[in-house]
């Protein structure tokens, strides 16, 4: 080992290091943002460690450069922009596209290191051209699924593409069956040296993830994103196996495991398993035809001055915030009308169901956003014995993380879900534009309960309206 | 670097990344996904390397350069978009355990 | 094997240690200790190597030999000990958690 | 890679990553058991993958086999003898003498290494001498620290060898300097190819294991036992680079880190950093002129008969087992005891502190060899607040942890140091044979207290007359 080798040899351990202390700091509230910078910074001293080492040996020819700085202004460029302007609400969709794009890039790199071979001039008794075209061919067949799977979850995400009801049919399966079958034939075709069914490889993988993403519910879709994260990973490691690099193997070993882990930790929170996201199909779809569409024969609708009125005179008042609020971007009005609350000693706390909205902490993040301070959050376990000693709680834009049936109807494919216990609250209001279901497509029984009043009506606006009305009856105003 | 060498390698770092996150609580899901997320664009080594070691002229030198794109739009962009997410937990960081 | 590659499985190694323990209850410090020493008896393994490729005759013979018997005389004795203790632990073990 | 490689390499990934699941599985009390077993299972199939791979690639000479199977003969039959006949009591001797064996054999294997190399025919490309040097020095630096000092733990855990008052000067820093700094020139000579100053390595570090433990304290002697195993992990680590083995590597450098976690968890319970349990010296010698030295005024002592009489009308008793009772291998008494007093309907819970006895834990092996059910052993944190309401605690042959000067006193060596609460019940007997100090060497408030009688003798004599007391007044007979 000569001077550059140390060099660069110190410098992957150090990224290597850095990435783990990053990966493992992710994980815990108090560290989690220190850990992203340090995982950022990581990432930055492998490329210094790449560029220096390439200089230093070989030199880095004028073109190269000039390509290099073309690729990299414009990818972080425009990740930049999206980076800051893309509403909290739309977080999973942005993970989905990012991860999209991580996977379509080890997709290119590795049609590139095919199609123009460009490590055989390594080292001398380097990998074996067979390892070599293994590690090309498993890259090229993770990156696509991981690609057209990310940019079908994104779309669906965004509302672009529902779930077609011919995607629910068993025969999904056999089709996807042929893809697979397909890919696996094209991949022994590329390491047996037959390069033209690069092509194909490409094709198949494609579908595949296209036919295995496109049954699945949107409520499932952050399993799958974060399951697509873990094959990104996969897809770097074989990238690293293409380019001799410990490092991308260990980096990317390390992203495909922890996501496997995370995946894993997510089903859990949503009382599913891995398998039944995957081949399960959605959970709606599967449903409406039984409890689905019971009939609600008590329904108490109530005006937006009953219910300040009724704040008015609580003691303590929970909020269960859910996906209707995310779409209704209402987090800062929400923020508004608990200020007033709290400015008339009214004790105000946000409870937090591990999968309201849609991806699991998604309602911590808009909640922050609106500057709701950290310790009125209450996660699920911590705030559930609460409820009967709670006078108001104020349901705005949830509907399945409320719904008592988890609890109570064996029959429920809800069953088993844990929900927040909402109902044993004095009086419930629930906010909502209509009676329609929430993702699950279920009947919830809550909105039958006598305690439970509905006010109609977009999120966004109720609050607005009940914000007069507080300020009407002099609320918040000493 | 022999293959077997690379295997350990791929082994250690897999046994590494499943015991590096423990119990993750549920706020920080999203954020830790699209840090990891961020992480797996590390193929942008792999992207840079083919440029590189392109020939003049060469094809290779546009897939690399889109590759890059794609790799660095993963990284930036994941990197800020959490940073964004976290920058809001962290804003009261005094009373974060009552 | 290149140096380095062994460095990588080194640090690799290390790191994933470092994690594997994690919250030990008091009761387990002491099986814990012994089981890991248990472990570090691995030697062995250089111990046969150094016999198998000695020369006919030679003292390594000897020295293998008694090194081995050291490290067996670790190992086997270290995961019986090991064991002893755990089997009173485990004695009853339905009502573990009250 | 052809077959016999690609076979020895799958078993020793195998191995790996059970030996991982191993250390991961020993560290819950759940799956310690198995996880002991898969760690003993891994070790041997590492075995049988290194002798099948000679095997089936150079053979093994029958003179090789003779000395293979006279060596592990003798070592395992031997090992086998000592772990089945130890009592329980004289565990940490035990754990010590294993690693200081440890230590030995990774000495003697980089001696043979270093005097008859056999590892230059290897590869092709293979290790440089510089590494195959530098290795080998670790190997027998490391080896020997572990080696002598270990084995100086296990003397003084076995009370062969006592702290000498000299050694706690503070010129012995100096000395280790010299001994460390002798072993460095040593080490540089060796890897510059001066042969022959390969044993000037092995005295020197010799010495230098014996140098820096003799002065710590027996009280500190697990966590040194702890560390000295961590040490062990690195030499095998290092014989790794000699003989070219990731396996060796790998589990080395696992035990290694491990070692060092589990050493810095027991400093914490000890309440002690390492650094002062290395450099600091014994902490009865410190102390022996402080506070260690004052009176006792007004000791209550009392008979037998009268312990029987309270235990006989308690409701709720509290054992306090300490080093005491393991030396006196009371346990099985203890267990009689207690029988009687349950028999009789009185609760019986045992407060276990983490460091009672001579080693963490210790204190748990030993009642669950006397058969006491695990869910009567009770942690300190967990027993601490039921103090206040207890009839009676017996404390037997414990002192330091019990002593209140941990939690009042600030000049005290032992402040801040978790104790049990015990002077918190109504009544307490200290079963001890004289005024004796504790391991720390410091007076215990506690004995001066109101509500505290001392029974004087030893443990063992004391709980047989309690059992016939109790038999006498008809406990435990119904
Ligand atoms: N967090 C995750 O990881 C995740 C990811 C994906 C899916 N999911 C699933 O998503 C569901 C989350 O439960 P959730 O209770 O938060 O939501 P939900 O069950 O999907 O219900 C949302 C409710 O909000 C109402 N709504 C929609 N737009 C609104 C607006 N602008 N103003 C007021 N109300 C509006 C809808 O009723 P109207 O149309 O009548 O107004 C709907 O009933 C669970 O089933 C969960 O499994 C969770
Ligand atoms: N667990 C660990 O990891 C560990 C390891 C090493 C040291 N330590 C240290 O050891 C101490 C442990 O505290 P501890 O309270 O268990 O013990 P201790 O403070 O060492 O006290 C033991 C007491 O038992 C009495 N004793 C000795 N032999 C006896 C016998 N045959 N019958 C009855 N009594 C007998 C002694 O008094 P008499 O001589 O008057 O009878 C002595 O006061 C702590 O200072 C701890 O830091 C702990």
């Amino acid at each position: 080992m000569n001077l550059p080798d140390i060099i660069k040899f110190v410098i992957d351990l150090l990224a290597v290091l850095l990435l783990a202390l990053g990966i493992k700091g992710l994980s815990k509230v108090r560290s989690a943002r220190e850990a992203n910078i340090l995982a950022a910074f990581a990432m930055l001293l492998s490329v210094v460690g790449l560029l220096s080492y390439y200089l230093g040996t070989s030199g880095i020819p004028t073109q190269s450069w000039v390509w290099i700085i073309v690729g990299s202004l414009v990818g972080s460029l425009l990740g930049t922009l999206l980076a800051k302007k893309v509403p909290m609400t739309s977080m999973p969709e942005t993970v989905a596209l990012f991860n999209g794009f991580g996977g379509m890039s080890s997709l290119l790199v590795a049609i590139g290191a095919f199609l123009f071979p460009f490590n055989e001039g390594a080292k001398a008794g380097s990998l074996e051209p067979f390892i070599n075209d293994v590690s090309i061919s498993v890259s090229i067949f993770v990156g696509a699924i991981t690609f057209s799977g990310s940019i079908v979850a994104m779309a669906k995400l965004q509302g672009w593409l529902s779930t077609p009801g011919w995607t629910q049919v068993k025969a999904r399966h056999f089709v996807n069956i042929v893809f697979g079958v397909t890919s696996l034939l094209a991949f022994t075709y590329l390491i047996s040296g037959n390069i033209s069914s690069i092509w194909l490889l490409v094709i198949a993988s494609t579908l595949l993830g296209i036919g295995v993403t496109l049954p699945i519910g949107g409520a499932d879709m952050p399993v799958v994103i974060s399951l697509l994260n873990s094959y990104s990973g996969i897809a770097a490691a074989a990238a690293g196996f293409v380019v001799d690099s410990q490092l991308l193997i260990v980096a990317g070993a390390m992203v495909g495991a922890a996501g496997l882990i995370l995946t894993q930790v997510m089903c859990k929170g949503m009382n599913r398993s891995l398998i039944s996201v995957l081949f399960g199909g959605s959970l709606s779809s599967q449903t409406t035809t039984s409890s689905g569409s019971g009939e609600y024969v008590n329904i108490t609708s109530c005006s937006v001055e009953e219910c300040a009125l009724t704040l008015e005179a609580a003691n303590r008042v929970i909020v269960v915030p859910g996906y209707g609020l995310a779409v209704a971007q209402a987090q800062h009005t929400l923020r508004e009308v608990t200020k007033k609350l709290e400015q008339n000693g009214i004790e105000v706390v946000y409870a937090i169901h591990p999968v309201a909205g849609r991806m699991p902490g998604h309602m911590n993040v808009l909640l922050a956003e609106a500057d709701v301070p950290y310790e009125q959050l209450k996660e699920m376990d911590a705030v559930n014995p609460e409820f009967p000693a709670t006078d108001v709680v104020l349901v705005l834009g949830a509907n399945d993380v409320v719904n008592p049936q988890a609890k109570n109807d064996k029959s429920s494919p809800l069953y088993g879900m844990p929900v927040l216990d909402v109902q044993e609250a004095r009086t419930v209001f629930v906010i909502k534009r209509g009676m329609s279901a929430g993702y699950s497509g279920i009947k919830n029984d809550l909105f039958d309960l006598p305690n439970t009043s509905m006010v109609f009506g977009d999120a966004k606006k109720v609050l607005s309206e009940l914000i007069g009305e507080l300020k009407d009856l002099g609320v918040g105003e000493k | 670097m022999n293959f077997d060498s690379l295997l350990w390698v791929l082994l250690l770092g897999s046994l590494l990344g499943l015991e590096l996150i423990g119990k993750v609580p549920p706020t920080l899901h999203t954020p830790l996904m699209s840090g990891a997320n961020a992480i797996s664009g590390i193929t942008m080594l792999a992207a840079l390397t083919a440029i590189i070691k392109a020939e003049p002229n060469s094809p290779l030198l546009i897939i690399g350069s889109i590759s890059l794109g794609f790799a660095l739009f993963n990284v930036v962009g994941g990197f800020f978009v959490t940073d964004r997410m976290l920058a809001m937990f962290s804003r009261k960081p005094t009373k974060k355990n009552k």
